[in-house]
């Protein structure tokens, strides 16, 4: 692998960190062997693969289908699993690695006593607010339970209202009601079709007639009563 | 060649005839504008109009106000002069009300040709608000119907586009029938449809006109605008209209914006820069102006004609006439709390449905109301809004993406009243995730995810989870980590309204048809899962970054509570790619809320077993033994790894940290065993540090194998006080300590 | 002064741009210094219009002058007529010496023993064009103001350019009286027409111009390639192939900028030739069509599809003649031998 | 004509080459601006082509390609008919999560000529994501460039763990599933 080639022109602010003038730091150097681990580990797959001997007989599509199914999940298992136990050893190291360290008492350990004490200040900050997050959440969570319940009720009661005002209808309707007064609703309900018969016959007259009766503020007047509802005007 | 007769007048300069009719200033004391209005009106006009530009165009309205007829536009330059003035005011600030009369008798009177009628309509467009007098008046010219049939189908689609800017609709309304007539015209059927959707009213559907809707429909066949009007007529009276309809309409209406939509933008936009202080459109509240007139004014009502004192009269009337159909309370009116009360029987929801969406009133009208026609319209308006307005589907709309934004937080804001998410909100962000870029208004858009509805036949997967898994695991870290938090929300609102749902058994609207149990149980779980596989993912593309842990851990807190707290039968445990980074995490925090979250885990598994043994089977849904199993391997891996360093020969989960000797010996590591216990965890290093110091001030050799015996349960003490509650709930519930002195706890509940 | 004359100046004037009124009326030299003075230009061009007319009235301008001030109008702004452009040519080799005057004169006699009422007016320019306006009336009427045609005549090339007016009828009259008072045998329409009279020009002269220093300086040395901050790391990967299209672009169109045309027409009388034999389409009956492509600057547009990559370069020959064709009216017929579209001229 | 292929040549360290492929120049251009401007801790190199195959006497100059990524505007079939053709010369193991399409345009549904199935079937048929965007529109540019770089990083093996292959199976799982 050549050295990383010189940065040829300026860099841009992004590319500061590739430029020559990076210090290859440990932690960079640390990258760089996980990048060439990794793609190595890619090129080895694909050397591997072209060299897999393709079965001859064709196998139909559907088998193919399941098959890579289960090999992806059983792959993904096996990564998690790797990564975990990867997880582990790398932690089990630098864990012994940072205890020696601490343990030499020099600046350095001081420097590492300094942060982890830090750290812990801010964890149980941390661990503050989240209790009060919790609780909060809590409060937010019964508070959304009330509201549906009020929003519940509310439609309840709104239905309520719809039927007790039916059924006082009704009941004024089916009330025993002197055959008189049964009778002038029912001629005000003939009246009342008439009378939405009789707009709709004039607002035709009207337009048939084709006259401009904006014009005159008198018709004008009754056009606009055409359409509005029979009740007790 | 004789001169024309007309270039001689040109000399001296048009005098204004004063005449009652045309005096622009004579105008506003006539109409029934309130002080404030006018005032406003006069004010707004001195200020931008300088004088030279409004007399030309007082002088091009009075003379096509006495124009005579037949006068050709080629040959007479002064009319093309005039027409010239009113078409460049027009596109440059737009027509002040007084105008719109004459012009548009003018042009609807046929008098001159149809050239200049055309050019005059295209220039109606408002400064600020249409006179509903200048409408009617040119309603009857239609009805006398002397000019084209070209020129009245502008006619109806330039009322159409600029229906809100109409200051009253009490009279247009009481013209419905003149419209309704102009229905059997085959062209201008389509638009007269719209114009009356947004004209109908309860009392304006009548059984002839119905009868009318269905022979059009019969001739002409099933044209859309005439479904959208019978689907109307069917909600105000289902019992009139028989036919069936078909379920959603797409697209009612054929878009009739035509030239003045986009020219009333540019005025508003012109109003809008060089005036800060954005100008109250004339309806009244002084509500923000945002640039979208369409749905600026939606979201205001247009202030009613009849003053509130007439209102009064009504009350009394109103308890006598039981008789009287329940003539509708115009809510316009509506200003108090206890007004919607008194009239909540009979409350019809303004034609603009936008309006609710900021009238407070209406939204608790609309909290309890159970009308499906209401939300029918609402889900139409809204729907129609979100996709044209959609900033990153529609790129021109992309200037305006701060007026969206406000918008979309409107629909937040009304839905958290309502505890209740929009499906028209649900359809725009399946429509617009997979073309979204994880950019535009995210805060809104993942937001509006948390108000999702939650039903059993919703195709989640293929229309939320896939563009967000997409964008998930292309996105930065910081997207990642609100994409966790809004989904944790929607599982809350989820189970928060099931919750209800299941006390509210007793009324059978609880469970409605669609939405079964088993269903609602599944779709919960399919998020879970989902969850959790796009956070195994996340913590592998960013490395474990204890920021996304904490997200991941958060959701998995409200997961594990689901059994005991939201009453539903479902108990998950996070994946391996979860569970185990966050066992073996650095920091304190994550281990002590996994620990909260195993804890909660085994309190919900020990109440379901102890219900399954108590009650009947029916709770009994997604308790499979396999959700036991693999609590208990992870309570073996933790309890091996915290308490009892044993976890590297006893975890049996598969992906666990089972590992064999001779590798652990390859860390060259002494005693591996216990580098996980509560000594030597990564995440409690700091800790027993610290304790050290505390214990043996004076050694600085800081050896951690001195915490053992009575200095481990001392050390267990410090920890607990140092506020790691969690980690405290998780010893004292999973470990049965045995006896005080002994060290090697073994303690695992077999559940 | 006649009330024609007055609406026709007030007309004129009203075309003009208002902060140009003044310069205008300074060229036509018929108002004093101290009248232009008097005139406010502040104000609406309604009422500029009617201060010059009030002042015409006073120096009782007659229609010769009003005729002036719109030749100087329309000098100014040529783009607002379409020009076509026509070619004489003679048929002895004399190179006789061109005389203006006497030209006017046989110009006017021609036209006026044809037609009793017609305003000519004639107006040299600096690079020896001849601008005529013709307002043609009839024996019994005045000549019409309105519909002028207008002729520029380069005395020493063959090419005339002429914007003819709405009344069709009186062009042949139009070319007739050319013909003659540049003592040329005929006359003949070059199928070239466009607004921007400037670049009919450029073209007309260019192909005439293997004698003339060519209209527009060409420059001689290689495009340097604009040093933009090429950044190293976005690498071109056609690069070679995007320098072929610049020169094949350069050779085909020149550097300098294109001659202005709106549109170029062509109508097709070809058989209709597909690879997948299409049995159906065999009949030998040729393919009318008429093709036609518009845009405001033809040419500079056609001249960026190659490198826009919306185009493969060099462009059909049909499409890169039309400088050196001078004309943008084409008519392709089938044409015998291999060669599949070819044109002939009308 | 040389077909691209993704394991021909040596990996650079610490660096990656993305290879965008597309008719609209301007556009090309831009998004290359914009993926520029985002920090990033490796070197990288952007090769803009109008379509494949590319000119072969620049092979032995150019380093291993990583990523490409297919430009499709939504509003001009001519883009989609050059890369199908362009599509031919790429190797097979190309497509095992080191190829994307990038569709623009999408601002503009309205002027849409190429129907969006195509573009789907596409996807679904190279077994390769489908990236919406509108890169007319800066800040979106943006968006896109930096989610560009974020797989460009996973196919050129930046990220431990994650190969491109099982990145490409991450976002066809989401996709088809």
């Amino acid at each position: 692998m050549e050295p990383p080639q010189r940065e040829p022109g300026a860099a841009a602010a992004g590319d500061a960190e590739a430029g020559p003038a990076a210090k290859l730091d440990v932690l960079t150097l640390l990258r760089l062997r996980e990048q060439m681990k990794q793609q190595l580990m890619e090129c080895s797959a694909t050397v591997h693969a072209s060299e897999e001997s393709y079965p001859d007989h064709i196998i139909e599509e559907k088998l193919i289908k399941t098959t890579t199914e289960d090999l992806e999940r059983e792959m993904e298992e096996v990564k998690v699993s790797f990564q975990n136990k990867t997880l582990v050893l790398q932690r089990i190291q630098l864990m012994d690695a940072l205890r020696n360290k601490v343990k030499q008492n020099d600046d350095d350990s001081r420097l590492i006593l300094e942060t982890m004490k830090h750290i812990i200040m801010l964890s149980t900050a941390i661990l503050e607010s989240q209790q009060q997050a919790r609780e909060m959440e809590e409060k937010l969570n019964d508070i959304k339970k009330k509201r549906l319940l009020l929003k519940q009720a509310g439609g309840n009661k709104l239905l309520q209202i719809h039927t007790t005002m039916k059924k006082q209808k009704k009941e004024l309707a089916s009330m025993e009601v002197g055959e008189m007064l049964e009778k002038i609703r029912n001629n005000l309900q003939k009246e009342k079709e008439m009378t939405t018969l009789i707009q709709n016959i004039f607002q035709n007259i009207i337009i048939g007639s084709r006259v401009n009766w904006a014009e005159d503020p008198s018709l004008k007047a009754i056009v606009l009563q055409l359409e509005k509802n029979v009740s007790f005007l | 060649m004789q001169r024309r007769q007309s270039s001689k007048n040109s000399k001296q300069p048009l005098q204004v005839r004063h005449s009652n009719q045309t005096d622009l200033s004579a105008w506003r004391k006539g109409g029934r504008t309130d002080p404030e209005k006018s005032l406003q009106n006069r004010q707004s006009r001195n200020s931008q109009v300088n004088e030279s530009k409004q007399d030309s165009l007082e002088q091009a309205v009075s003379y096509f106000e006495k124009v005579q007829d037949r006068v050709s536009l080629k040959k007479n330059e002064v009319l093309q002069k005039h027409l010239a003035t009113v078409e460049s005011i027009a596109l440059q600030k737009g027509l002040p009300p007084e105008a719109f009369d004459v012009l548009l008798n003018v042009a609807l009177s046929g008098k001159l040709a149809d050239a200049v009628n055309t050019r005059l309509l295209k220039s109606l467009i408002p400064a600020s608000v249409i006179p509903e007098t200048s409408v009617v008046s040119s309603v009857s010219w239609l009805c006398v119907s002397k000019c084209s049939g070209s020129i009245q189908l502008l006619f109806v689609r330039w009322l159409i586009t600029v229906f809100d800017f109409i200051d009253h609709k009490e009279q247009l309304h009481a013209l419905y029938g003149f419209f309704f007539s102009f229905l059997q015209d085959e062209k201008m059927c389509p638009y007269v449809c719209h114009l009356l959707y947004l004209l109908t009213r309860k009392e304006s559907v009548k059984p002839f006109r119905i009868r009318r809707l269905l022979d059009l429909q019969a001739k002409m066949g099933m044209q859309p605008h005439l479904q959208a009007l019978l689907s109307l007529y069917k909600l105000f009276c289902p019992e009139l209209v028989s036919i069936t309809l078909p379920g959603k309409m797409k697209t009612y209406f054929k878009n009739s914006e035509g030239p003045w939509k986009a020219a009333i933008n540019t005025i508003r936009r012109r109003n809008q820069e060089n005036s800060p202080v954005s100008q109250p459109l004339f309806l009244g509240t002084a509500q923000h102006q945002s640039r979208k007139r369409k749905w600026n004014t939606q979201l205001v009502i247009p202030a009613s004609s009849a003053n509130t004192n007439s209102l009064a009269g009504d009350k009394e009337k109103n308890h006598v006439d039981l008789y009287s159909t329940s003539e509708s309370f115009p809510v316009e009116q509506l200003q108090t709390f206890s007004q919607l009360l008194q009239n909540i029987h009979h409350l019809e929801f303004p034609s603009q449905m936008g309006s609710v969406l900021t009238n407070p009133l209406l939204l608790h009208y609309m909290n309890c109301i159970k009308d499906e026609s209401i939300y029918l319209r609402l889900y139409y308006w809204m729907g129609q809004t979100l996709q044209e307005e959609c900033s990153w589907c529609v790129v021109d709309s992309n200037q305006y993406e701060e007026e969206f934004k406000d918008f979309l937080e409107t629909i937040y804001k009304t839905e958290c009243f309502l505890q209740e998410g929009f499906s028209s909100c649900e359809e725009f962000l399946y429509k617009s995730l997979p073309l979204w870029d994880g950019f535009c208004c995210r805060s809104q858009i993942l937001r509006l995810v948390t108000w999702i509805p939650l039903s059993s036949f919703s195709e989640m997967k293929s229309h939320l989870y896939d563009p967000l898994a997409q964008l998930f695991f292309t996105s930065s870290l910081y997207f990642k980590c609100s994409v966790l938090e809004s989904l944790k929300e929607l599982l809350q609102n989820w189970l928060n309204w099931h919750v209800i749902q299941l006390d509210s058994e007793s009324d059978s609207q609880g469970y409605s048809l669609n939405t079964t149990l088993s269903g609602l149980v599944n779709v919960v779980a399919e998020l879970i899962h989902f969850v959790g596989w796009i956070s195994t993912v996340a913590l592998r593309l960013e490395s474990n970054a204890t920021f996304l842990l904490y997200f991941i851990l958060d959701f998995y807190e409200t997961v594990c509570d689901i059994y005991l707290r939201y009453n539903l039968p479902l108990l998950i445990m996070p994946p391996a790619g979860v569970f185990y980074p966050a066992l073996l995490s650095m920091d304190s925090v994550s281990l002590n809320q996994l620990c909260y979250i195993m804890y909660r885990y085994r309190t919900n598994l020990v109440a379901a077993k102890e219900n399954e043994l108590i009650k009947k089977k029916i709770l009994q849904f997604q308790f499979s033994s396999q959700t036991y199993q693999e609590y208990n391997q992870y309570i073996i891996a933790m309890v091996g790894c915290l308490w009892t360093s044993s976890a590297f020969q006893k975890d049996i989960h598969p992906q666990g940290v089972r590992l064999d000797d001779e590798v652990l010996k390859k860390t060259r590591v002494q005693e591996f065993k216990t580098s996980f216990n509560i000594v030597y965890h990564p995440a409690m290093m700091g800790y027993a540090l610290l304790f050290l110091q505390q214990a043996w001030p004076d050694d600085n050799t800081f050896n951690f194998s001195l915490i053992k015996g009575r200095k481990w349960n001392w050390y267990l003490q410090y920890l607990y006080a140092q506020g790691l509650k969690g980690l405290k709930l998780f010893i004292e519930s999973s470990i049965n300590r045995v006896s005080r002195a002994s060290q090697s706890k073994e303690g695992n509940v077999q559940v | 002064m006649d009330e024609t004359v007055a609406e026709y100046i007030r007309r004129t004037v009203l075309k003009i741009p208002r902060d140009e009124i003044k310069s205008m009326l300074q060229t036509w030299g018929f108002l004093s210094e101290t009248q232009l003075q008097t005139l406010n230009f502040h104000q609406t061009k309604d009422n500029i219009s009617q201060d010059v007319v009030q002042l015409c009235e006073d120096n009782s301008a007659d229609i010769k002058q009003a005729a002036v001030l719109d030749i100087i109008y329309n000098h100014i702004y040529p783009n607002k007529r379409i020009w076509s452009v026509y070619q004489m040519n003679k048929t002895g080799e004399e190179t006789d010496f061109f005389d203006l005057t006497d030209f006017k004169k046989k110009f006017k006699r021609r036209l006026q023993s044809a037609l009793k009422n017609v305003t000519i007016n004639f107006r040299e320019y600096e690079d020896n064009a001849i601008w005529i306006r013709i307002a043609w009336g009839t024996p019994y009427k005045k000549p019409n103001q309105y519909k002028t045609s207008y002729v520029v005549y380069h005395s020493q090339t063959p090419y005339v350019f002429i914007s003819a007016s709405v009344l069709r009828s009186t062009l042949p009259l139009l070319c007739q009286a050319l013909v003659v008072a540049s003592n040329y045998h005929d006359i003949r329409e070059m199928e070239l027409r466009s607004h921007c009279l400037n670049s009919l020009k450029d073209i007309a002269f260019k192909r005439y111009s293997q004698t003339f220093q060519t209209y527009y300086p060409r420059p001689l040395q290689e495009r340097n390639v604009a040093p933009e901050n090429v950044d190293l790391r976005i690498i071109q990967e056609n690069r070679s192939e995007k320098e072929r299209i610049q020169r094949v672009n350069r050779e085909v169109f020149g550097d300098g900028p294109q001659p202005k045309l709106e549109f170029a027409q062509y109508k097709l009388e070809t058989m209709f030739k597909s690879n997948p034999k299409m049995d159906v389409l065999d009949i030998k009956e040729p393919f009318r069509c008429l093709v036609k492509f518009s845009s405001p600057h033809l040419l500079e547009s056609l001249k960026s599809l190659a490198p826009a990559g919306l185009a493969d370069a060099p462009l059909s020959p049909l499409l890169t003649c039309i400088p050196q064709k001078a004309r943008n009216y084409f008519k392709i017929r089938e044409r015998k031998g291999f060669f599949p579209g070819s044109f002939v001229s009308p | 004509m040389a077909v691209v292929r993704p394991f021909d040549k040596l990996p650079a360290l610490n660096s990656a080459a993305v290879l965008l492929v597309g008719s609209d120049e301007s556009l090309q251009q831009k998004l290359a601006e914009a993926i520029l401007k985002e920090k990033k801790n490796f070197k990288i190199s952007i090769h803009l082509a109008t379509s494949l195959p590319l000119p072969s006497e620049r092979d032995h100059l150019r380093p291993r390609i990583d990523l490409i990524a297919f430009m499709i505007d939504i509003k001009s079939k001519y883009s989609l008919k050059n890369v199908e053709a362009s599509l031919a010369h790429v190797d097979a193991s190309f497509f095992l999560g080191k190829v994307c399409f990038l569709v623009t345009g999408v601002g503009r549904v309205n002027y849409c000529s190429v129907e969006m199935n195509a573009i789907w079937k596409l996807g679904e048929v190279y077994c390769s994501p489908v990236l919406y965007c509108e890169l007319e529109l800066e800040g979106i540019r943006v968006a896109t460039a930096q989610r560009l770089l974020r797989m460009l990083q996973i196919c050129a093996g930046h990220i431990p763990g994650v190969s491109a292959l099982s990145f490409g199976l991450l976002m066809r799982n989401s996709a088809d599933e």
